[in-house]
């Protein structure tokens, strides 16, 4: 794709879902609402019915049922994509998430593919309160059999998601939804100071920074990206700190790519969307603890949400959510 | 006459919660006072242009967020909330504005709430889907509150006394289990339950021969919970029907569905209606709006005026007041 | 004829996949074959003793766990096995030993996953309630299966050719919720998918009047779909009850529920019956031993001893195995 | 109680229940087959429906529909207590605990009393497989509004359920099902060598220890202690290594007191029955690291169980669960 090219978020990854549907006869698509013209609550489906009239299926309002129907089919050998209107709605599902399609792996004495995608919208900042809102995917991790991966603007989904599927594992893609309408990042040019590679397995770690030697690297799933650049960038601008972002496309398992050379910063932080307790980032923290040389005096910092319900109110949603402001502030009290 | 008595004691605008409190056991009589059709009529305007202000607003860009209006079903939640008293457990859903103004006649706090200003409902944190005050809530997960409305029915029951527990859902919310979970749960101990049913045959785009297989009757019937269809928009009228069913609800303790055949005349949420204008106009040929405007066109008019006036002004009132100031813990 | 060409087919303890194709058009002739029936009923009483002979092994130490005997009801999946395809889709439940016997005739892969064997079914992974061979599957929540096996049914008809899927429920499970959201959509979009209910009127220790309000009949008829009841226990009288249901299933492409009404005569695990003696001897008085007792005695006594032989040898077989050696990756 | 009197924790459990329905007129029990006689499947609630036959209600199999029912008695003034069967079946639930019962406490704007139990047997060992055997803790950590405790032989539920009630929260109490069975600690001296004492909030960590300054402190949940016990015994005997056990009745959020003086170990051990990913000694570890005095050089040790399924045979269980020989094991290798 030539780098100049304004893709949005939402037309790769509907792009990449049509593609898959495309080559692969056993790709279904589930959830609610998701045919044409309306296309899904974030139009991530729009047109893909009209292609695929037999395999994009609108269900009634039953996300426990519908997830076992994909789970059906995954077991009859099709590659069921779910997706949940809302990811909280996930929940009403969890069981058939944790007890079936992850245990379909290898509680039978044997490895198994169960090749299933369950795709949730996640996060704040759209006003919808506080059952509508959530980011749950600290929920998920540590589920044998299970994979988690993040939408980000920095990745390419049109092979990801194939491959996703040929994994035979069953596993979650989180899509914050303010991420959508969102300009993808195609080019290794950030902007004139800040500049965007990839590597680790598959290149699925994003990295974006000025230089080599940064003060700080900041661990972030894809929905945290765009706020912490632009805390990256004030940091750089306004206090002459200069930080290292990394956005992985797999959450879980933490990859030890992701901590590649960490030890070399003065601070290391995570940031999510999550409240807090039982992060995804006590989770690399607790990874880095394992990895890392402890007598590098490097310190950790956690970023998430407040511990409290979503707030409904557009100005009450920020007040708990972890927006650049505070991520910068954040930032630079921890560095004295 | 009891009616009159209690929707005269609802003063517009008023915010203060109403002590709706009836006695079920009273009939109401069948020829419709004038006074009291004029009140109920005035709220359903009422509801109706709050309602539209709000898609105005959510196109202005004064709004964000949510908000599923009740355009075409106010007819609803205006003939059953003064037959509940205010010890009865109401849990509406993300459809649930008419059926809080109903209640309470609250249009300040509710729009406040929308607003995210200090005086709403819930101070903003709650917003137009998570509602609570009293026994009344909402919340915004299809399905959800059924079997919490059923804990509360046994409560109501175990307390003794004639109280029951309301639930409010869409015919689309019939695709979830836990309805059917807690109707299984409220015939087997005969609880005080009644699922007001807003049949408007769509869940956001998909209608509902796409997602209900049968009929809501049947499967009601299947659990052996008593149900009734009601299917006309003259308030009295509907209320005249239903008295007989919630009197029997409150003395024998046995649950009910009550279906409502009604049209949902706007969009699912913001302008995000997948339906042809054809469709719609004949959906509103038969709605109560067409029928109270024939019953008497003058006064629909006069009551009209009134009625966009009072939101227009409320509007501006809530509009100037400072956003909340609610912190998290 | 077809069955006892299928049934000669099934070499006793036999554990290897059994190719139970089976033309479901074909139908079965209605005076019934002393050896067809001779060979059922040692399957029956197979299965009988497998089960008694796990409750022994519990009594004395020699398993842990838990098991739940499908003692009484043996009778379904002899008399449905035979008319799959080893292409449908079977889903199983916590009770579920009898309809892996039935379908497979693989007495020593099941016990050998119940000892925690190499040579188990799952390596002694899954155990009792959960199994996994080619497209039969059980897993021990209750209910999860019915939405499950839905998708499976919605893959056979996108296949075209004439496969179901198959989901055994007891009647408790009538209280998930996700069994009326999979009927719904078995209904809605037409699915070759069978419910199986073995309904034996108790839920571990809770009579089915105190947990399943209405009848299951109607609550299938009010999804729209078909229903069959069998109370018989007579195996071939059975099959032709169901095979013209069956076929529909097959050739329409729609829903079936077969409730059978059966009475578990074992404890709901080990040892925890609470119902009291009386009610069981009744129990016992009206079930398939007793039926095909009173037919032939001596047959019965006959292939009683077989049986117990069989299971006998078997049993001493599989201990003298090696524990499984699986390794979590 | 008189210290000489052998208890287990199962009549412990079940009598604290009795005096709490007994003083507590607002209190229900609810849940699967848990009336008499078979008092559900652990016995947990044996005896009670004979003597509260009104407040023992025995559910149809609907644990999405019974816990949202036990919502609507909580709402209602009520004090709700849940028991799922097994813990692994809360996931049907996950939408009534975490969207319903959660969000009630913070989510209108006021913070409102939802006083509600739900209690999870939980844990292996018992050959039920693996949708019957699972320790989902981890899986309720970090949700707003909800806390999690653990029930142990070594603290008494008398005045511990009358506490969660009274706080007003919603609730997780887990309990190892093959602790039930066990005999409670309730003299100061474990044996010979090993003493017993609580300290903290309400005396809610128990800590059994030869003496001060041991060379390790094991952190754990109520169902590992009989393990780690077992370990630290070996250790002692076999090793000459000295460990001080910790057991926390609240799992979340971590107390502050349970790390107290955390610093002055060489290492610092959790041990869960959990797979491994987003543990609850993820989450201690946590704290631990922004707590404590970095320049101890001090390790951290998390044991879980391994990241599979659990199998139903009883060897293949020990294989994958922290069994007090794989503890000693670990242990000694990380002394090392
Ligand atoms: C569990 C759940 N799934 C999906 C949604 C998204 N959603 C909100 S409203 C709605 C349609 C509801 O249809 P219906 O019950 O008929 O009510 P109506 O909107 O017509 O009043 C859907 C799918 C939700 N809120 N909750
Ligand atoms: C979701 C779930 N809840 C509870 C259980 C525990 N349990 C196992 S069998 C059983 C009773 C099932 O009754 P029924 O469906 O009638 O089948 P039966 O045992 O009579 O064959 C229960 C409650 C379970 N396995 N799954
Ligand atoms: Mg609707
Ligand atoms: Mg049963």
């Amino acid at each position: 794709m030539a780098s100049e090219m304004k893709e949005r978020v939402l037309e790769n990854l509907n792009l990449a879902l049509s593609k898959l549907l495309e080559k692969d006869e056993r790709v279904v698509v589930i959830g609610e609402d998701i045919v044409d013209p309306y296309g899904g609550a974030f139009k991530v489906t729009r047109g893909l019915s009209e292609k695929f009239p037999e395999r994009i299926l609108s269900t009634p309002i039953s996300e426990l049922g519908f997830t076992g129907f994909a789970n059906g089919l995954a077991l009859a050998g099709r590659r069921p994509i779910v997706e949940f209107m809302f990811g909280d709605f996930s929940l009403l599902a969890a069981d058939q998430i944790i007890n079936f399609a992850a245990k379909s792996v290898e509680m039978y004495g044997r490895t198994y593919a169960h090749s299933i995608l369950f795709r949730c919208p996640v996060g704040g900042h759209r006003g919808y309160g506080a059952t509508h809102s959530q980011s749950l995917q600290k929920h998920f991790i540590g589920v044998p059999g299970l994979d988690l991966f993040e939408l980000s603007p920095l990745h390419d989904m049109n092979h990801r998601l194939p491959r996703i599927l040929d994994s035979g594992r069953p596993s979650i893609l989180f899509e914050q939804k303010t991420m959508y309408g969102q300009l993808r990042i195609q080019s290794s040019d950030l902007d004139n100071y800040f500049r965007v590679d990839h590597f680790g397995d598959h290149e699925d770690i994003a990295r974006v920074r000025v230089d080599r030697g940064a003060d700080v690297l900041i661990l972030c799933p894809g929905g945290q990206f765009d706020a912490c650049q632009k805390a990256a960038r004030q940091l750089l601008f306004e206090h002459g700190v200069e930080c290292e972002i990394r956005v992985p496309f797999s959450l879980y398992p933490v990859s030890d790519d992701l901590l590649e050379d960490a030890g070399s910063f003065s601070l290391v932080v995570t940031v999510e969307e999550s409240t807090p307790g039982g992060t995804w980032g006590n989770e690399v923290a607790a990874k880095f603890g394992s990895n890392s040389d402890r007598s590098i005096q490097n310190k950790f910092l956690s970023i998430t949400a407040v511990d409290s319900p979503i707030p409904s109110a557009h100005h009450l949603e920020r007040q708990v959510l972890p927006v650049a402001s505070k991520i910068e502030l954040k930032i630079k009290d921890a560095l004295q | 006459m009891l009616y009159s008595r209690l929707e005269m004691s609802l003063p517009a605008g008023s915010d203060g919660p109403q002590n709706l409190k009836v006695d079920a056991s009273l009939k109401i009589s069948s020829n419709s006072e004038p006074s009291r059709e004029e009140d109920l009529l005035h709220t359903l305007l009422r509801i109706r242009d709050f309602e539209s202000a709000l898609l105005e607003l959510f196109s202005l860009g004064e709004l964000s967020g949510t908000t599923h209006t009740c355009l075409g079903q106010e007819h609803v939640p205006v003939a059953l909330m003064p037959l509940l008293s205010d010890d009865d457990f109401v849990f509406s859903n993300h459809r649930g504005h008419g059926h809080y103004l109903a209640r309470f006649d609250d249009y300040h706090g509710l729009l406040a709430e929308i607003m995210g200003r200090d005086s709403g409902i819930c101070r903003g944190v709650g917003g137009s889907q998570h509602i609570r005050r009293g026994n009344y809530f909402s919340t915004g997960v299809q399905g959800e509150s059924v079997p919490v409305a059923c804990g509360c029915a046994w409560q109501k029951k175990a307390e003794g006394g004639n109280g029951l527990a309301l639930a409010f859902i869409g015919d689309g919310t019939w695709g979830q289990g836990a309805v059917y979970e807690a109707l299984n749960m409220a015939s087997l101990w005969s609880l005080p339950l009644v699922i007001a049913v807003e049949n408007n045959e769509i869940s956001q785009t998909t209608s509902s021969d796409r997602n209900l297989a049968g009929t809501i009757r049947d499967r009601v019937a299947a659990f052996g919970v008593d149900y009734l269809c009601i299917k006309i928009v003259d308030v009295l009228d509907m209320r005249e029907q239903i008295i007989p069913f919630l009197e029997q609800t409150r003395q024998e303790r046995t649950p009910l569905v009550i279906e409502f055949k009604v049209s949902r005349l706007g969009p699912h949420s913001k302008g995000d209606d997948t339906r042809n204008p054809a469709t719609l106009e004949r959906l509103e040929a038969n709605g109560w709006e067409s029928y109270y405007r024939a019953k008497d066109s003058d006064r629909f008019s006069r009551l009209e005026l009134h009625s966009k006036e009072f939101i227009d002004a409320l509007i501006e009132q809530v509009k100037n007041e400072p956003l909340s100031e609610w912190q998290a813990k």
